[in-house]
């Protein structure tokens, strides 16, 4: 399964740049979400798989391994959590800025940092 | 100790939570000022014990490390969190006067009391997990704060320092799952002490060049550092000028700790990268702030030009060297953050930064103009001023270790640096307003009329942006005066980064 | 030397508000500090006589051996005594010239503190200190040539002034830390002592050649005497007192303060005769053919420096002596020079010199001064000057055939710097009043008072020598030549070719002054050549090569295309990864064989397909939609994985971010197909190229089995944490911190999205003027 | 969205979820659950009764508004790890007094200072999902 998994989440990272280079920034916000899923299943893989053994002390207080590292799940907890939080002011701020300027289109936005709009681009 | 080791991210977190169930603005200005005071004194507290008492460590939760996290300062990290306290406190004074009257009551004091608490997590905590989430913790604020006024231009300049800051932390995530995964540590002393004596270090090199991108495009690093100009001209002053003085160096911070801690076992590998990676960005932040003409673009792509030297000072990685980059970072803060300021006050006086669109400030505002000369003379590099001894340090032992190329691109760098204050200088104070008519010299011969009398319609600053401005120059003037403190504790620093046992000690085994 | 350093600069923060109480007669009050250091010095310079030089340190950075050295011997007393002396001539003449300009106290401000670096430089004995005073100089030049600040070439020259000198800075800056990874030392007095060592070493040469940069563009040297003339854009007294008598020779000065270590090699001579004979004529060439009074001056301050030059290049007592005595009598005839162009100017409004004549009825003091100070210029007896130039032309003559090279083009530049001299401090002054601008009177005391006692002092040198040869100028030879010499100045040696060689010159000067209109035609034709010259070459870059590359630079660099930031970014990824990648030379450590079960590739397929039809597709809401499968099949992987927790939470938090999405999105137009075929296939391969590398890195770092002290711990103590669920306990205990922090960044999130979504804009004029700031007209290219 | 149905549902539903993520985070020491876990439920148990009733009634419902659940969430958290500071123990050392408290559902209850500090975790997140629910829905309806 491991194995499986590592191709999986190289394909997820380059589904998630392929969305992150679009020019439309609902895509861009899509890539962002699947970039930080593809993220925590790397850790969650990468730190090794044990199968339905999670980190659950009996009522005596004692486990015997094999279990589930509880660490990275900590740890992806958390960056589930930090996740959502961007991601949802990403939401908000997209909202926003269609209010302001009625676009997604990210090149339509350019303008606001470089003059030239009608430049080609590189 | 315990205390002083959280007390720099446990007083913003307070004082964040309590402006947020405070509905009364006058009292939040003052919980503001009030609170930032107190991280400042806390901090200063915190470095005098550190060089008391040598690298100390507080194990959080009680959990000896590796397996709790550790919030550790050495004298570098203690150093960074002074610095930020320090100008978290005189911005957070500019920013009373600044911010507008919506962004106080859209909680613009809670998220920068956020923003103080994530830099300094990321400066204290031993823990590479515990680094992403402060990391986090700074960056969310920093959306928001960038965001709040939602003008067109905040907002599009937002959503690129948003995507890009967030590609960052997911490399960083990354690099960080690969990390445990090789050595089943978080901890950064203990990952150290796995790395260094094991064919482990050399497997995690992927890994390591991960963390360069992702520390690389939060100090702005070429080709990574397209978020800062994007970005940092958007919001009121004192965000940037926040901003300016502390994200890039977070980044710069962690990029020396895990490249002077973790990752040494390659260093003609990934410091040679690192030196190139400088010299690139030398050299593409100073012209790129040459083809700008608002006052903030050419600050903002100077800061990508400075962070060169520092790093260049890590790419080194000699002891002085290092001392070097630090002492490099502490003048950059405090003469960025001030010409930040001074931007501002230019806007405030004028109506906007744009050098092409004002003038005549020599003339009617001499102070301002005398206290843009410090920074901006310092940050050109001009002695006896803090930039030049920091340059100085850096050349100096770039000479030393035949680093030609190097010295030759800091130095020319250091010319065109000074060619854009003198820019900045000639059009925004010399250049008579271009709404007088045109150059009318006042001739070599005496001029019987005075042309200084001050407009009446000139706005006048208020007393906060005086006062911020102030403190931050003579902050500059003494340093400058007395290089030699800084110096000190520079090299303390240095000492501490480049023989890391004393940090592994201290991490690994102390009793708390 | 610190304490009159430090009064210097407490009278430059003062003099502000000195001239603010006191209007001009402040300049009497602050001439004192000037006058009161000369005297000081006159003091030393006896003390000197009888003994050893004086030192004096300050210690300022202990971590680089950079102090506040002081060493005062003959070379840093005879400066000294030339920036005082002449220094509280110009504070009294500014005051008068600059009466009721509204900066005088800014200008005293800034001329003080240019004093004070300037003695600061001569006097240091640490080369740090010495640079920094350099750089001071540098700075208050560039303040004070700006000082006409509404003029736009006044900014031009300054900023030009200050590059070029500052560039040249630089170099003399990486000159002395090689000298200092030498020796170790910032000490000028110990690094003379390893001259051997410093000689022989291989660096040697790019040594000479940066401390030549740096001397060179401080003191005009050809190719960079272009800024000089320029520097007259500055107020008159600045430019009799910076860019004649005193900062222009710090350029001088360095190269006799290092010709006892760098000198006596081939390199040293050749190059700095041969730069200093092309500047020699470089500069009174180019002087010839000028109108305008200070301009004509300016020139001739460049050949004069390349005069000092090349002397310290022959490195011969003898010309050493002819250097040092030359420099004290430029010093006098050029302040001198100056300070009555000014005064001319002051009472006519012109400095044409096509636009005066007869003067000495309306300016007789002036006359007699301007008269006496071009006498100097000239070289005829029994003016100073004149033995100067007869010990020029001897030191010269010592070297036999090539001397006499070098005699015959210094006869040809001094006779052209005579014609100047004529031009400038003669002929104003005689034949028919012309009309000016203005009416001329008598000036006023202080405007002719200066240069009236300096073209004496020339005068009466000359008379007496002894004044000034055994007090001033052999301590100063002694310093350059580094050991005792005689010194003995004459001004009649006998019938000797340098006699002839001097009559010939001022015949020849003469003729070239009858024939100055010619070359002023000349001059106007050939001003098409100005365009190969170096200041040409300078504004290029400066107007044209910098602004392009840069434009060009951000044109690629800072383009404001979201997706080439993103792109730039994975790139540089990829390339970090494959570089680390790269790193690992263990082969076959890559893939081990592990077995899956049928629902295990199932799980995995459904995440191909779904991310696959997500970026296929252009609906909003589908793209969510596969999304939402990705992350439901990830918790499902999690809860199959022994992780419930997280299984929980991925659940929740993916449908709480399709709520989210779904009501965000609801309202925005269908998605287009914005991008090309071609930049959708670049992407496509980037994307994948940096899915394979992390595909790798993740096989790669499963064949390494990690230590697993931490779960086990966390395990093991999760009793003594009084919880059984060990992920919750991480959260709440043992990594409590994380969890703090990520509860902080999502309160934050949550008021973020309430500032963002409610922010209330204001329509006034803060808000229409940052829009204005940013807006794309408003860029510069 | 107003159907009866819903509204009875939500009625019924609402104080469920409240009960159960109670449970949910009194019991996350031991088994699945948790503050983070808990918020979340509570809060969906509120915006289940937004849907059906709108969600302005919906806040009155709670004694203060969303923002000051999140700071006084980010408080209780900040604040539980300073008993341990002054028993000179470092930051967030989790104490536990000796007694137990024993619950209807979630089992004996030990109150420790990590009980408290994962309680501010639900606050806050409590709180969060208010506050973004909360604003967004509104600017659907106001344009």
């Amino acid at each position: 399964m491991e194995n499986l998994l590592a191709i999986t989440i190289g394909a997820i990272y380059a589904f998630s740049f392929y969305l992150l280079l679009r020019r439309s920034l609902v895509k861009v916000i899509l890539g962002v979400l699947l970039f930080g899923q593809g993220v925590n299943l790397l850790i969650f893989t990468a730190a090794g798989l044990t199968p339905d053994r999670g980190a659950f002390l009996k009522e005596d207080g004692s486990l015997q391994p094999p279990y589930a590292d509880p660490l990275p799940q900590a740890l992806i907890l958390t960056a589930i959590v930090i996740g959502f939080g961007v991601l949802a002011f990403t939401l908000a701020m997209m909202h926003r800025l269609h209010r302001e300027t009625g676009t997604d289109d990210l090149d339509e936005l350019r303008s606001d940092e470089f003059d030239d709009p009608d430049k080609p681009a590189p | 100790m315990n205390l002083l080791l959280v007390l720099p991210i446990f007083l913003p977190l307070v004082s964040a939570a309590i402006l947020l169930l405070i509905p009364s603005a006058k009292l939040q200005r003052w919980i503001h000022i009030a609170a930032c005071l107190a991280h400042f004194a806390a901090s200063a507290l915190l470095l005098c014990e550190v060089l008391r008492k040598g690298i100390t460590a507080s194990q959080l939760g009680n959990w000896p490390a590796p397996f709790g996290i550790t919030f550790v300062a050495d004298t570098f990290s203690a150093m960074m969190v002074l610095i930020t306290g320090l100008m978290g406190f005189l911005v957070a004074i500019y920013s009373l006067d600044d911010v507008s009257s919506e962004h106080q009551k859209r909680g613009f004091y809670s998220l920068y009391q956020v923003l103080l608490m994530g830099v300094s997590g990321a400066f204290l905590t031993g823990d590479l997990f515990n680094l992403f989430v402060w990391f986090e913790v700074m960056l969310m604020s920093s959306f928001v704060l960038l965001a709040l006024g939602c003008s067109r231009h905040q907002l599009s300049g937002g959503v690129k320092y948003l995507v890009l800051n967030f590609l960052s932390s997911s490399l960083f995530l990354t690099a960080l799952g690969l990390i445990y995964s090789v050595t089943g540590t978080l901890n950064m002393a203990d990952a150290a002490n796995i790395l260094k004596s094991s064919p482990l270090g050399i497997s995690s090199m992927s890994a390591a060049m991960l963390l360069m991108v992702s520390f690389g495009i939060k100090a702005g690093l070429f080709p990574l550092f397209a978020w800062l100009p994007a970005s940092y001209h958007t919001p009121p002053v004192s965000v940037s000028a926040i901003f300016a003085a502390l994200l890039t160096k977070v980044g710069v911070y962690a990029l020396v700790r895990v490249f002077t801690l973790i990752f040494t076992i390659q260093v003609d590998f990934t410091h040679d990268i690192l030196i190139g990676i400088s010299l690139i960005t030398m050299l593409t932040g100073v012209l790129g702030a040459a083809a700008q003409y608002e006052t903030r673009k050419i600050l903002s792509f100077h800061i990508i030009s400075q962070i060169g030297y520092m790093t260049l000072g890590l790419g080194f990685f000699t002891e002085a060297a290092l001392a070097a980059t630090v002492f490099y970072i502490i003048h950059h803060i405090v003469v960025k953050t001030n010409l930040f300021l001074i931007a501002g006050a230019i806007s405030k006086l004028k109506g906007t930064a744009e050098l092409k669109k004002i003038g005549g400030l020599y003339a009617e505002s001499p102070w301002l103009a005398l206290l843009f000369l410090i920074p901006a003379m310092s940050l050109g590099g001009i002695p006896p001023l803090s930039g030049f001894f920091a340059k100085f340090a850096l050349v100096k032992e770039g000479v030393s270790l035949h680093a030609w190329l190097s010295v030759f691109v800091a130095l020319a760098v250091g010319i065109l640096t000074l060619y854009s204050m003198t820019k900045i200088w000639a059009e925004a104070f010399w250049k008579a307003s271009p709404n007088e008519n045109g150059d009318f010299g006042l001739g070599d011969a005496p001029d019987p009329t005075p042309t200084s009398s001050t407009t009446p319609s000139l706005p006048s600053l208020p007393a906060s942006f005086w006062a911020a401005i102030t403190a931050m120059a003579a902050v500059t003037l003494a340093i400058s005066s007395w290089p030699q403190w800084l110096f000190d504790l520079s090299e303390r620093a240095a000492a501490e980064l480049s023989t890391p046992s004393h940090y592994i000690q201290a991490v690994l085994h102390s009793k708390q | 030397m610190a304490a009159s350093l430090f009064i210097v600069f407490l009278a430059s923060a003062i003099s502000p508000l000195l001239v603010y109480f006191l209007r001009t007669r402040a300049s009497y009050f602050l001439a004192l500090v000037p006058l009161s250091i000369f005297v000081l010095y006159l003091h030393y310079l006896q003390r000197l006589h009888d003994g050893s030089p004086l030192l004096e340190t300050i210690h300022w950075i202990q971590s680089f051996g950079v102090h506040l050295q002081f060493r005062l011997d003959g070379l840093a007393l005879l400066f000294l005594l030339l920036i005082a002396g002449i220094g509280t001539l110009i504070v009294l003449y500014a005051g008068s010239y600059l009466a009721g300009h509204p900066h005088l106290g800014r200008f005293y401000a800034i001329l003080f503190l240019f004093m004070g670096a300037m003695l600061g430089l001569v006097a240091s004995e640490n080369l740090i200190a010495l640079f920094v005073f350099w750089e001071l100089t540098s700075l208050s030049s560039y303040l004070l040539v700006g000082f006409d600040y509404r003029k736009k070439e006044a900014r031009a020259a300054a900023l030009q002034a200050l590059l070029v000198t500052f560039t040249g800075g630089q170099a003399l800056l990486v000159a002395f830390l090689i000298l200092a990874s030498l020796t170790d030392s910032f000490s000028f007095t110990q690094i003379l002592e390893k001259k051997i060592q410093i000689q022989q070493n291989p660096s040697y040469i790019i040594l000479v050649l940066l401390v030549l940069t740096g001397a060179f563009t401080k003191s005009a040297q050809t190719p960079f005497h272009f800024w000089l003339p320029g520097a007259m854009a500055a107020p008159t007294p600045v430019s009799a007192y910076l860019h004649s008598a005193t900062m222009v020779t710090a350029g001088v000065f360095l190269l006799a303060r290092l010709t006892p270590l760098l000198g006596g090699t081939h390199l040293w001579a050749w190059s700095l005769t041969s730069f200093g004979l092309l500047t020699m004529l470089t500069g009174s060439i180019l002087a010839i053919g000028q109108t305008d009074l200070k301009r004509l001056l300016a020139y001739t301050t460049v050949a004069a420096l390349g005069t000092m030059t090349m002397l310290l290049g022959l490195g011969t007592p003898l010309a050493a002596k002819a250097a040092i005595a030359f420099l004290l009598v430029h010093s006098l005839y050029k302040g001198a020079l100056f300070m009555v162009a000014g005064a001319v100017d002051h009472e006519t409004h012109t400095r044409d010199v096509r636009d005066l004549g007869g003067l000495i009825r309306h300016m007789p003091i002036t006359a007699i001064a301007s008269g006496l100070a071009a006498l100097a210029m000239c070289g005829v007896p029994p003016v100073l000057g004149f033995i100067s130039k007869e010990l020029i032309y001897e030191a010269k003559l010592e070297f036999g055939q090539i001397g006499w090279f070098f005699a015959i083009l210094g006869v040809i530049a001094n006779a052209l710097v005579v014609a100047v001299a004529l031009i400038v401090g003669i002929r104003p002054f005689l034949g028919f009043p012309l009309h000016t601008p203005k009416h001329p009177h008598e000036a006023p005391f202080p405007l002719w008072f200066g240069p009236l006692i300096l073209a004496l002092l020339g005068l009466l040198f000359g008379i007496v020598p002894p004044l000034v040869e055994q007090t001033i100028i052999k301590p100063a030879v002694v310093a350059v030549v580094g050991d005792t010499i005689k010194v003995k100045l004459s001004l009649w040696h006998g019938f000797t070719p340098m006699l002839v060689l001097s009559f010939v010159t001022l015949l020849l000067g003469f003729c070239f002054f009858r024939m100055r209109e010619k070359f002023r035609l000349a001059r106007e034709t050939l001003t098409p050549l100005r365009y190969y010259g170096p200041e040409s070459l300078y504004s290029c870059i400066i107007n044209h090569w910098l602004p392009s590359i840069a434009s060009l630079q951000t044109r690629i660099l800072q383009h404001g295309y979201l997706r080439y930031y993103v792109l730039s970014i994975i790139a540089a990824a990829a390339l970090a990864v494959a570089a680390g990648l790269s790193r690992i030379s263990l082969p076959g450590t890559w893939f081990t064989w592990r077995s899956f079960e049928w629902w295990e590739v199932l799980l995995c397929a459904a995440i191909f397909l779904a991310g696959f039809a997500a970026i296929l597709t252009s609906g909003r809401i589908t793209s969510v939609v596969l999304l939402g499968i990705i992350g439901y099949t990830i918790s499902l992987i999690f809860a199959l994985y022994g992780a419930p927790d997280l299984a929980l939470t991925q659940f929740l938090v993916e449908t709480l971010t399709l709520i989210l999405l779904v009501l965000v999105l609801y309202r925005l137009p269908k998605a287009k197909s914005l991008s090309s075929k071609a930049s959708r296939l670049r992407d496509a391969l980037l994307s994948l190229a940096f899915g394979f590398a992390i595909t790798l890195l993740v096989l790669k770092s499963l064949y390494i089995p990690h230590d697993t002290k931490l779960p086990d711990f966390f395990v093991q103590n999760s009793p003594i944490a009084q919880g059984r669920n060990v992920v919750n306990v991480i959260l709440v205990d043992f990594r409590a911190l994380d969890t703090l922090g990520e509860i902080t960044v999502l309160g934050i999130s949550a008021v973020g999205v309430w500032a963002v979504l409610s922010f209330i804009r204001k329509k006034s004029s803060s808000a229409s003027a940052s829009q204005k700031n940013s807006s794309p007209a408003s860029f510069e290219q | 969205m107003n159907s009866l149905l819903l509204q009875v549902c939500a009625r019924i539903t609402s104080p469920l979820q409240i009960i159960l993520s109670l449970i949910l985070l009194l019991r996350g020491h031991n088994e699945p659950g948790g503050g983070f876990i808990g918020g979340l439920v509570a809060a969906a148990g509120i915006i289940l009764y937004g849907f059906a009733f709108g969600f302005h009634r919906a806040l009155c419902l709670l004694p203060l508004p969303p923002i000051s659940f999140i700071a006084i969430g980010l408080l209780l958290a900040a604040f539980s790890g300073i008993p341990a500071l002054l028993a000179g123990q470092p930051y967030l050392t989790g104490l536990w007094p000796n007694l137990s408290i024993p619950t209807f559902l979630a089992g004996n209850l030990k109150p420790g200072t990590p009980l408290f500090f994962d309680l501010g975790v639900y606050f806050s997140v409590f709180g969060t999902v208010l506050l973004m629910l909360e604003t967004s829905t509104k600017n659907e309806n106001s344009p």
